[in-house]
């Protein structure tokens, strides 16, 4: 039987452009799309004592529950690749400190055709925010 | 007996902590701690009832309600807010 | 009103890793979701005689028909950050030999959720294959 | 009338040729070319009938059925297979 190959690592810090691009796509010719989503800090967020309104932030602070964080993640990655059949999965996550406009996610995804790799794809971050004890703390700017 | 409960996120920021203490019947299971939670902790209310789904992790694993603790496990309240 | 940044272009050969990986994204804090798909060729397609098997390719052979297939592709860029309220999108397609294991099709989406640019991405790709007129010939390896 | 009607991929396989003439009454639509297409080219069948989804382009863009046609019009069966 065919063996996924999984890889998670939760990381100090912004995920940098070389990280976030660092998939190289097998060559043995079974790959037939390849997916990659980035999760990136916005300005606004809805403010806590008035959810309808925006307030503007410096960054989030991401805070984990180490090592369950790191074992949820390999864990749920592992079975999004099995339950979708998928080639390769690599996910990257931030703690601590992001900046607005920064990267603190990278979920790359590897499989035959692409019905299975967007599957994956929108799973495995609806899983992420339900089950993989991290957190995030809004830095307001004022 | 008293059990420590590590605590997160928004829940750490409401009880202005990291862990906190719960007075639990002897012996008890992960039901009980959140169950004590909710009754000596009310500003965690908002993470521990809907539609809030607060869990027990016992060792940096999720456990179902029935799962048997003591004081000699790590034990942490889990509340993901989702969203984002 | 906003407007969407939108790029697309036909280009000749297979989109090499840094054509892929281009993709900067803008500073002013509105973007949350960055995706990316990359339609790579794989190795085994259908027989045209026996499509339950799969036969071993070298490459894909893409035809377009241009201007025509320029103007649909920017067309269908256009529409498609405007039903998705995108923040950009950029789309790039080969023309021409692509190997088994070359990088035929790129989509870059940024949307301030990854809602939005995961229906994007998905609609894109099934509109892409029924409206822009490129056609793809199998060069069989045996 | 005879127009010229450009064709591309698994259709131009089949008919040997990436254009191909057909008779039409004058005046004629889009929708009087692709039925002589398929009336006076059995080998495009596939490419005519459904499940196949048919367009023809004039001046490289998609038209409705009514859309009249000359032969100073550049004309394109599109047939698109989908998949992939």
């Amino acid at each position: 039987m065919f063996t996924p190959l999984v890889t998670s690592l939760i990381i100090d810090g912004p995920i940098t452009d070389s990280r976030a691009h660092a998939l190289a796509i097998p060559d043995h010719g079974t790959v037939g799309a390849a997916f990659t989503f980035r999760g990136i800090v916005r300005r606004a967020e809805p403010s806590p004592a008035h959810p309808a309104t925006l307030r503007d932030l410096l960054a989030l602070d991401y805070e984990t529950y180490d090592p369950m964080a790191s074992r949820e993640l390999l864990a749920l990655a592992t079975e999004t690749a099995a339950a979708h059949h998928l080639t390769a999965i690599h996910v990257l996550h931030s703690r601590g400190r992001i900046a607005v406009g920064e990267t603190s996610f990278v979920l790359h995804v590897l499989a035959p055709h692409r019905a299975e790799a967007l599957a994956a794809t929108a799973s495995f971050i609806d899983a992420l925010k339900a089950r993989v004890p991290i957190w995030k703390r809004p830095v307001w700017a004022t | 007996m008293k059990l420590e409960v590590l605590i997160f996120g928004a829940a750490a920021l409401a009880a202005r902590s990291g862990r906190l203490s719960v007075d639990v019947p002897h012996p008890a299971t992960a039901a009980d701690v959140l169950a004590a939670l909710e009754a000596q902790h009310p500003s965690l209310a908002f993470a521990l009832k809907p539609p809030a789904t607060p869990r027990l992790a016992v060792n940096h694993a999720y456990v179902p309600p029935t799962q048997p603790v003591t004081p000699a496990d790590e034990l942490a309240l889990i509340t993901l807010l989702g969203g984002g």
